[in-house]
Parts: structure tokens; C-alpha cells; sequence
């Protein structure tokens, strides 16, 4: 249904990914790691590839968590915009289907947080 | 020893807010008015277009032709924020009220002469109509305009004139003991009378005004400029020689606000009109056409009102108000 | 719809103003409950609550107007039924 | 002759009604541009019950007497050095949130409801808005006079109006009132008057102010509760256009239940930042969110649908979810501000000993199991030097703005709770289902929103690290972080003849 407005309305998207300079916008959320209160946001090149994303993006910010040096990456279990999948390391973002204003979660087996309080 | 610690340690980290130490200062404190007024409203990143306005945004310089590099160059003079003008009003309807009583209590308005009471009911009742219509036109001005120090006043205005409807309204109900006999011809007047349609039209005209400081000329520079003088004083003057001299303890409210408010829109026309040539030409222009269709529209009610020197009592109040806005730099 | 009648409640400032107020609810009111809390006292009553002129006057030993209840009312819960001689609160 | 005596009733009617006319020269829809295209059909506008009955002259002297009472505290309040007497200086936190968050607030309503003082058509509504909208002006003025003194001695309150415009949790507020303020009159008094004034602003400011006189803040309990003197005569207005818009045409029925329903929403989610002032900012609560919840939400709300039951009308769409909600949000929300401490304008801090055991028994289901261990975590990591604050920017609901804290309280309390959509293929993310369902609705509003972690990201915030958007914010270096850390704790306690403070100094 058409927004009701008294003689039509605007089409303005301040979000496009145009606007962000050749990036676009990421979100990473760490389940059962409630310290980070919410997933974090980044503007990351869509050209990045996944590893990097992990190895140079999420380290600078996860490592505030101590689990984050004991995460063994085999074992990550991935999810993109709510589906589980398996992001190709050496892949772009683009290529592993990480669209602007995406959200990436991970989980780590046996990582749950300080004490297993799952914070 | 401690409590010389505590006597020195108890000095300001700072005197006033940021927004007026950049304009005015750091030296002193800011003023009550300083605070109240000055940038309290949201300048940018607007979160959403009005679905009643998808051309502007919320708060909007693009909402009048006149151009303000600083829309917070205008000043009241009064230096009224919130506090100081209920104050400041309180008083002057205590006043209002004792004399409002004074008259009800001894029928003072029954031993009015009956052509002096005609002559209320026919020129000064329907004025209610004209007070109400300024208080509309100002809630226009305070809801479209920019800038607090502008929009404030605009809101006080409206009040006021709300409170000058009420009063007018009063004094209908007085002359009939309350009846509404009054106030219903004065309605039938104002919407059939052939001496007021004139000042109708123009009113329902400014009703639709789409720029709001065009708006602000015709109802607060020159509408109030010619109604104030030419009514509420050169009449009242008239009603009191000839034996309505009552009349003016009921009437007192408005001639004090005029005064009071020619203050401001005297300081608002100086200031916009200096920022530059373009805002000079167009208050100028819009200063000559309500000018000119005011004037016109208030002949018959002058006429009525006077008689055969409605004319020049109206030609004398134009002149006065156009002298007035010469001296604050406009075109006349 | 139950037969229990939701609470109507009147909130004041805790001053000198407002004394001879909750008095008159006290007196009009039977089964109004009164808490005092930082700052402010909280009347409620199931169904309604009146707060009548006259009792007011009485209480102050002059005239009073219903409207001067304004200055020291701080919340209300209920439907309002305001005229020159009570302020009255209710749900239906 | 005697002249007969006019009640309130009619005398008000008589100094109100009659004034206005039908106009024949310009056509009424075009005096009138704004009140029909939202599709509330009013068949008659005399049927308008004013639901207080003042006039301007009554007006004037009443409120010239509370200004009176008012300004003489605030007087003395400054002569006396009263900030001097509150409890702690942390308190001030609430103040800077309060004067940065709440006082624009005000004065966007003021806009609004002389917006609505002009163009509703009908002439008794026109008034009771007129009068809202001065008393709104009232409201932001009063308290920008009150909060001065406070500028004066504290850090963080001093330039709100800056700020409001472009901080990263001042988007939430301002995003709330403009969306008041970009709809339509009925739109826009539905959400103000209504949801927020009669539904919600009771959270605001009974149980707050009220903690504010626990606190030893006599100066912002005045003007809390002055404000609130006209509040009364503001949510009576709110039932009463209700009412009124129900009662017009029962084709009003399903527009008004989805205003409400959103406007619940949007409204709720605001005072989630009300939450945290409640229960953490102020140094002794009287009373906790949660329980003020259940009185004036529970209760209070209840009984107030209930009885507008009889036109039809429900309990706002996802009223159960805000009630789970309540024993999580204060502590959620608290725990970003904490989290991002070196990004904010108001000092943050650890709850002390004392008040970890007050949340735990005001929270027995959560506090403990949930939440302790991070605060606690925290206070550890200050303790030995390892504390660091985070310096990457938290995921934004697209509709409240709030970081994406809250969680599945209803299935898990620990799972974010994640919601989007995509629209005109871009994706959008929200915090909860009433979020999505307002974005749904109109997403040609929200696609506009001004989402300060993408404005920085756009560069448009002044650079792209914490210090030079704080810089842009005009947050000075002593703003923010540690309260025990701060300026403002160091002159406390110089104030009140203590030694050299401790460098972290919360008990524990």
C-alpha cells in the first residue's frame, strides 16, 4: 500500500551503498558473547576478501572478549542474514553473498562467554 | 581549613551554555532570554520529510523568500521567554479583571448612552473575529517560521490575541447581560455585513498564504499597525469624549499591548530589512500591497465607525504606520 | 468485563498547597487510599474520585477554585469531569 | 438589569466557540490544508467536549503563579549552591541525558501542537493545542533555566540543542519526535498526546522526579513536577481526542488502533533510555522501572484500554513483549552506555555494591543471572588497569535507533534478538517486531532515517575514529568516561573536604 501523504511523498534512501564511498555496510555478531551488547557495524569494501574480514576487522574489535584468542576457526559455525553457510576464506564478501547492510553471526563451540554465563 | 577549600573549589567551570558563549561571549553569564531562545531549535540532519509537506523539511529556511544568514538576528526587545510574559501578563489581566468586575458589579455598561452602546456592538464586538483570526495567523507564523526567537514571539502573539478575542467577547456579553445577543449580530455582521467584507476577504486571503513572513507583515505589521491605532484607540477615544468613557476600563488590555508590541515588530522589520537589499525590496513590496488592500478593506468599517471623517482618521493611522516602517528602513 | 473497578488516581505535589486538597479527597472519598512517596502523595480509589469546592473552602476558609487544583496536580488516571463545583475522576 | 450568572461550561464555550467562521472567500480545505489526508473522518467538530476550560486570562495567572513558585527555587537554588546537596555527583548523568534528550523534546511538541493550534479545523481543539503548545515551550525553557546552574559546575550539559542534532543516542529521541512531527494532526496528537503524554510520560515524570527529590535535587523535582502540573491537563486532552476521533466515524476505528499501536511502540522504546535513568543513573531509586511498569503501564494502561474497550479499541500490539521486557531493559541499555563510555556526553560507571544487591532484589529473575557478571567483569578490569573502552560502533535499529541490545527475553534473554527486511531491494535491520512492523507500514519514511553509525560511516560526521566525531559532537575531553575518573568527581569531592579521590573509586 502506498504511504498516505497529502500530495505524494519522497523517495529518499540516505542509505544507499553509493553513498558510502566504496564501502558498504557489514554487521558481526559473536552469539553467547553478550559483552559485545550488539552486533558491530563496520563499512568494509565489498572487494575484501572473507579472511581478511576475520583475520584484520574482527580481531581489532572481538579481542576485547578474552575467548577471542582461544576461537579455533575450524569450528566456526557461520550464519549470513539468518542462514547458516560457509563463507570461502580467500572469496570476496561480494562473492560469499555479503550485501550491503548484511548480517554476519558466528558461534564458537565450546566458547560461551565469561564462566559459561554466555557474556 | 576545609571549609576554604570547599569556598574556592564551588567556582563555575563555566558561565553559560556553548551556543551563547560562541555569540555572545564568555565573560558574563548568558540572560534567562539568552537561554530560552537562542538555538533551541533543530537546525539539520532531519530525520524525515513531513507527509504534509514532502517539499521541506520540518524546520525550514526555504519556507519564506526572505533570507537570514543568521535567523537568530532578531531579538525581542521585551526579552520575554516563557516566565517573564505570563508574568508580565498575570498583571496586566489582574487589572483587566478588577475592572471587568467593577463594571459587571455596578452595571456600569446599562448607563452607557444606547448610540454609544450601538456603536460597541457594531465596530468593536466583531473585532473578536479579526482578534481571532490573528491568533490563527500567528500559530502559522510560529509552526512555519524559523528560529525561536522569531517563532516565540509568534506563539505569545497568538495567545495574546486570544486573550484579546476573549476580552472582546466579554464585553459583547456585558452590553447584554450576558445574552449572546451580541456576539450572534456581530457574526451576522462579519459575515454579511457589507462594511466588514472587505477586511474579511483580505483576512481569509491571508489565511492561505503560502510564505510566512509575508504572513507576518500583513497581520502583525500592518493589520495590527492600522486596526490598534485606528479602534482600539482613536475610537475608544471617540466612544469616551461622547459619554462611553467605561468602555476604555474594558478596553485598557489592547491599548497596552499595542504599545508594548510595536516594540518588536519594529526591531524585526529594522533587522530583516538590513540583512540585505533582496529582504529590504521584498518586506518593502509586501509592506505597500497589505498596505494598500488593508486600508482599503478598513474604509467602510472606518466610515462606520467615524462617519465622515472615517476617511482621514484612517488616512492619518496609514500614515503613521507607514512613517513608522520608513524609520526601520523599509520603502514607503 | 469483571466487576472489579480499576483504580482512579490523583497525583500532588507534596506542599502547603496541596494539604487542604488531599484533605477534602480524604473526607469525600470513603476507602481512598493515600501514599506518600519522595516529593509527592498518590490518592487512589477503585472506580472514582471526587474532589468537591466546597469541602475545600471549608477546609481554608475562603473561596476556592476548582481550577487552582492545577497548581499543585502533578498525574490523574481516570475520565475527567470538570465544572465550577468539583473536579470528579471515573472509569466507566 | 441582573445579569444572568455563566457556569464554566458555557461561559468557556462562549470565550472559545463563535469566533471562528466557515469561510467564503478562500475555500475551507484550502484554509485548512492538512486534516484530511490522513483519512480521519470528523462529521462534527462542535461535538469536541474541551476537556479543561481555560481561559487565556485564567491561563496567565495560574501559570504566572507556578513560574513564581518556580523561579524563586531556581533562585535559591543557584544562591545556596544546592548541586551541592544532591547525593552523588553520578546523579548528573540523568540531568545530561535529561537536558540533551528530553528538553528538545519539548520543544519539537511545541512546534507540533501549534502546528495542530492552526489547522485543525474544528475551533475547541485548536485551543486545547494552542495552550499545549505554549506550555510545551514552557517546558523546554524552564528546564534549559533550570539545568544552567548545573552547566555551570558540571560537565556534559553544554550545548544540548547541538547535540541533539547529531549524536549517536540523540537520533533516538529526535527520530521519535520528528516522526510525530512529519505526520499528519491526528497522526501526530495520537502519538503525543495519547501514546506518549497519556500512555507513558507518567514513567518519565512521576517515578523520575520523584527519585530526583530521593536524590537531594530539589531544583529538578521542581521543574519535573511544575511540568507535570500541566501534564494533567495534557493527558486528559490525549483521552479526550481519542475518544472524540472514535466517536466521529467508526471508519476511525482501525486507522487510530495502528497509530496507537505504533506510536506505543515508538514511545516505549524512547524510554528505554528512561529505563536506565531510572534504575542506574540515579544514585537511590524509589522505586525500580520495572515496578513503575507495573503501576503505570500494568495498571494503569490496563485500566485505561479497558474502558476505551467499549469503542473498540485493544491494548497496543506488542504490550505483553514491553512487559517482558521490563526486567531486562534498564540493564541492557545501561550495559552499551558502559560499553561505549569514551562515546558518550554523560559519565558512566559500574552500579556500586549497594546497588547490585538493590537490583538484585528489585530483579530476582535476571539481575543476578544475567547481568551482574558483566558489571562486575567490568569493575575487575578497572581495577587492574586492563579496562579498555569499545571502539567499534553497535548495529541500529532502522526505526528506534537504538543499538540492537535487546534480546529474546520471551524464548532467550541471552540471544540478540535480529529482525529485517528488505525493501526496494536493500536490506533494513530492526531491533524487535514492532520495530519491523512500523518500517513495514511506511517504509518511504524510514528508508530517510539519519542513522548516525551510517552518517559517520558516510563521513559526514566530522572523521571516522570515537575522538574526532566526538570532536564534531562538541564533546569536550572531560565529557563522558568514568565518572570516577572525571572532573565532575574530582570537584565533588574537593566540595565535600575528601582527600585526593582513588583512581577508580567505586567500592567493591
Amino acid at each position: 500500500m502506498a504511504i498516505i501523504a497529502k500530495d505524494g511523498y519522497v523517495d529518499i534512501v540516505r542509505d544507499k551503498v553509493e553513498n558510502f564511498h566504496g564501502n558498504q555496510v557489514v554487521y558481526v555478531s559473536w552469539d553467547d558473547h553478550l559483552l559485545f551488547c550488539a552486533a558491530q557495524a563496520f563499512p568494509l569494501p565489498p572487494q575484501m576478501p572473507f579472511q581478511a574480514l576475520v583475520s584484520d576487522v574482527m580481531s581489532s574489535v572481538f579481542n576485547w572478549h578474552d575467548d577471542f584468542e582461544k576461537v579455533n576457526w575450524s569450528q566456526v559455525l557461520w550464519n549470513l542474514d539468518g542462514e547458516a553457510f560457509e563463507p570461502d576464506m580467500a572469496k570476496s564478501l561480494a562473492e560469499n553473498g555479503v550485501a550491503h547492510k548484511s548480517l554476519i553471526r558466528f558461534k564458537t563451540p565450546g566458547l560461551t562467554g565469561i564462566n559459561g554465563t554466555r557474556i | 581549613m576545609s571549609i576554604e577549600i570547599s569556598a574556592k573549589a564551588i567556582t563555575p567551570i563555566r558561565l553559560s551554555y556553548g551556543n551563547l558563549e560562541e555569540r555572545f561571549g564568555n565573560k558574563r553569564p548568558a540572560s534567562r532570554y539568552q537561554e530560552a531562545v537562542y538555538d533551541v531549535q533543530p537546525t539539520a540532519n532531519f530525520q524525515y520529510r513531513p507527509l504534509w509537506d514532502k517539499n521541506h523539511e520540518i524546520y525550514d529556511t526555504g519556507r519564506t523568500a526572505i533570507v537570514m544568514e543568521d535567523w537568530y538576528s532578531f531579538a525581542d526587545p521585551r526579552q520575554y521567554y516563557y516566565g517573564t510574559y505570563t508574568i508580565a501578563r498575570a498583571k496586566q489581566q489582574e487589572v483587566a479583571e478588577h475592572n471587568y468586575a467593577f463594571v459587571d458589579k455596578r452595571d456600569l455598561l446599562d448607563e452607557l448612552p444606547d448610540d454609544i452602546k450601538q456603536a460597541v456592538r457594531d465596530i468593536l464586538v466583531p473585532l473578536r473575529h479579526v482578534e481571532w483570526a490573528a491568533n490563527m495567523n500567528n500559530c502559522q507564523i510560529d509552526c512555519m517560521g524559523y528560529g525561536t526567537t522569531i517563532c516565540s514571539v509568534a506563539m505569545f502573539n497568538a495567545m495574546d490575541h486570544l486573550g484579546m478575542a476573549q476580552y472582546i467577547s466579554r464585553i459583547g456579553l456585558l452590553i447584554d447581560g450576558n445574552e449572546v445577543t451580541a456576539l450572534d449580530a456581530a457574526k451576522k455582521d462579519w459575515m454579511d455585513a457589507p462594511e466588514w467584507q472587505g477586511l474579511r476577504h483580505a483576512i481569509e486571503d491571508m489565511f492561505v498564504l503560502e510564505d510566512w513572513f509575508e504572513l507576518m507583515v500583513a497581520q502583525n505589521f500592518v493589520l495590527d499597525g492600522l486596526i490598534f491605532p485606528l479602534l482600539w484607540d482613536r475610537f475608544e477615544r471617540k466612544l469616551s469624549q461622547n459619554g462611553g468613557g467605561t468602555i476604555a476600563m474594558l478596553t485598557e488590555f489592547m491599548s497596552e499591548w499595542y504599545s508594548e508590541t510595536v516594540r518588536w515588530t519594529n526591531a524585526l522589520a529594522k533587522v530583516t530589512a538590513q540583512e540585505s537589499e533582496a529582504n529590504q525590496q521584498l518586506l518593502s513590496s509586501w509592506l505597500d500591497k497589505w498596505t494598500n488592500r488593508l486600508s482599503e478593506a478598513l474604509e467602510p468599517v472606518a466610515e462606520k465607525a467615524f462617519g465622515t471623517e472615517g476617511a482621514a482618521e484612517l488616512a492619518e493611522v496609514k500614515q503613521e504606520l507607514l512613517a513608522r516602517f520608513g524609520k526601520q528602513g523599509l520603502t514607503v | 468485563m469483571s466487576g472489579k473497578k480499576n483504580t482512579a488516581f490523583l497525583i500532588f505535589q507534596d506542599n502547603e498547597d496541596a494539604r487542604p486538597i488531599i484533605e477534602a479527597v480524604e473526607q469525600d472519598n470513603p476507602g481512598v487510599n493515600i501514599q506518600y512517596q519522595p516529593g509527592m502523595v498518590r490518592l487512589e480509589r477503585a472506580g472514582s474520585l471526587i474532589v468537591k469546592r466546597e469541602t475545600v473552602e471549608e477546609l481554608i476558609g475562603r473561596e476556592w477554585d476548582v481550577q487552582e487544583m492545577h497548581l499543585v496536580l502533578i498525574s490523574l488516571a481516570g475520565n475527567v469531569d470538570e465544572d465550577d463545583d468539583k473536579f470528579e475522576l471515573s472509569w466507566g | 438589569m441582573a445579569a444572568k450568572k455563566l457556569n464554566l461550561r458555557k461561559r468557556y464555550e462562549l470565550l472559545t466557540r463563535g469566533m471562528g467562521w466557515d469561510t467564503t472567500y478562500q475555500k475551507m480545505d484550502d484554509v485548512f490544508p492538512y486534516d484530511s489526508f490522513e483519512g480521519i473522518k470528523i462529521t462534527d467538530w462542535d461535538k469536541w467536549e474541551d476537556p479543561f476550560r481555560l481561559t487565556m486570562d485564567a491561563y496567565w495567572k495560574f501559570q504566572a503563579e507556578k513560574e513564581k513558585k518556580l523561579y524563586a527555587i531556581i533562585d535559591s537554588f543557584a544562591q545556596n549552591n544546592g548541586q551541592t546537596n544532591l547525593v552523588d555527583a553520578s546523579y548528573l548523568s540523568a540531568i545530561k541525558l535529561f537536558i540533551t534528550g528530553v528538553t528538545p523534546l519539548e520543544y519539537g511538541a511545541h512546534q507540533g501542537f501549534a502546528f495542530l493550534g492552526r489547522h485543525f479545523r474544528g475551533e475547541g481543539a485548536r485551543v486545547a493545542c494552542q495552550m499545549q503548545a505554549i506550555d510545551e515551550l514552557r517546558h523546554a525553557q524552564t528546564q534549559i533555566h533550570t539545568i544552567s546552574h548545573y552547566n555551570k559546575h558540571f560537565t556534559g550539559l553544554h550545548d544540548p540543542f547541538y547535540q541533539f542534532d547529531r549524536v549517536w543516542y540523540l537520533s533516538v529521541p529526535k527520530s521519535f519526535i520528528e516522526d510525530a512531527q512529519s505526520s499528519g494532526p491526528f497522526e501526530f496528537i495520537t502519538s503525543i498526546s495519547f501514546a506518549f503524554e497519556y500512555v507513558l510520560t507518567n514513567m518519565l515524570f512521576v517515578p523520575f522526579m520523584s527519585g530526583a527529590a530521593y536524590n537531594g535535587d530539589m531544583a529538578t523535582t521542581t521543574f519535573g513536577f511544575s511540568a507535570q502540573s500541566d501534564e494533567s491537563r495534557h493527558m486528559t486532552l490525549g483521552l479526550e481526542i481519542i475518544k472524540f476521533m472514535l466517536e466521529q466515524h467508526e471508519d476511525n476505528l482501525p486507522i487510530i488502533q495502528r497509530w496507537i499501536d505504533k506510536h506505543f511502540w515508538r514511545a516505549y522504546r524512547l524510554l528505554a533510555l528512561v529505563s536506565a535513568m531510572q534504575d542506574y543513573m540515579l544514585t537511590n531509586s524509589p522505586m525500580s522501572w520495572k515496578e513503575a511498569w507495573e503501576i503505570y503501564f500494568v495498571e494503569n494502561g490496563g485500566a485505561l484500554f479497558e474502558d476505551l474497550g467499549r469503542y473498540g479499541l485493544k491494548m497496543p500490539k506488542h504490550h505483553e513483549l514491553a512487559t517482558a521486557e521490563a526486567d531486562h531493559l534498564s540493564h541492557q541499555v545501561w550495559s552499551v552506555f558502559c560499553a561505549l563510555g569514551s562515546a558518550t556526553g554523560f559519565h558512566t560507571f559500574e552500579p556500586s555494591d549497594e546497588k547490585m544487591d538493590w537490583l538484585s532484589e528489585k530483579y530476582p529473575d535476571t539481575f543476578d543471572k544475567y547481568y551482574r557478571p558483566r558489571f562486575e567483569h567490568w569493575k575487575k578490569q578497572k581495577k587492574e588497569g586492563t579496562f579498555k573502552y569499545m571502539e567499534s560502533l553497535p548495529q541500529l535499529c532502522q526505526v528506534c535507533q537504538i543499538p540492537m541490545v535487546f534480546t529474546e527475553v520471551q524464548t532467550d534473554p541471552m540471544q540478540l534478538s535480529f529482525r529485517s527486511t528488505e525493501f526496494k531491494g536493500d536490506k533494513y535491520n530492526f531491533c524487535s517486531d514492532g520495530c519491523k512492523d512500523i518500517f513495514e507500514h511506511e517504509p518511504e519514511k524510514y528508508t530517510q532515517a539519519w542513522l548516525p553509525v551510517h552518517q559517520i560511516f558516510q563521513g559526514n560526521c566530522g572523521g571516522a575514529t570515537i575522538p574526532e566525531v566526538r570532536e564534531w559532537y562538541k564533546f569536550a575531553p572531560e565529557d563522558g568516561s568514568d565518572y570516577f575518573d572525571s572532573q565532575d568527581y574530582r570537584r565533588w569531592q574537593e566540595w565535600h573536604g575528601k582527600d585526593e579521590p582513588a583512581k577508580t573509586g567505586s567500592n567493591d
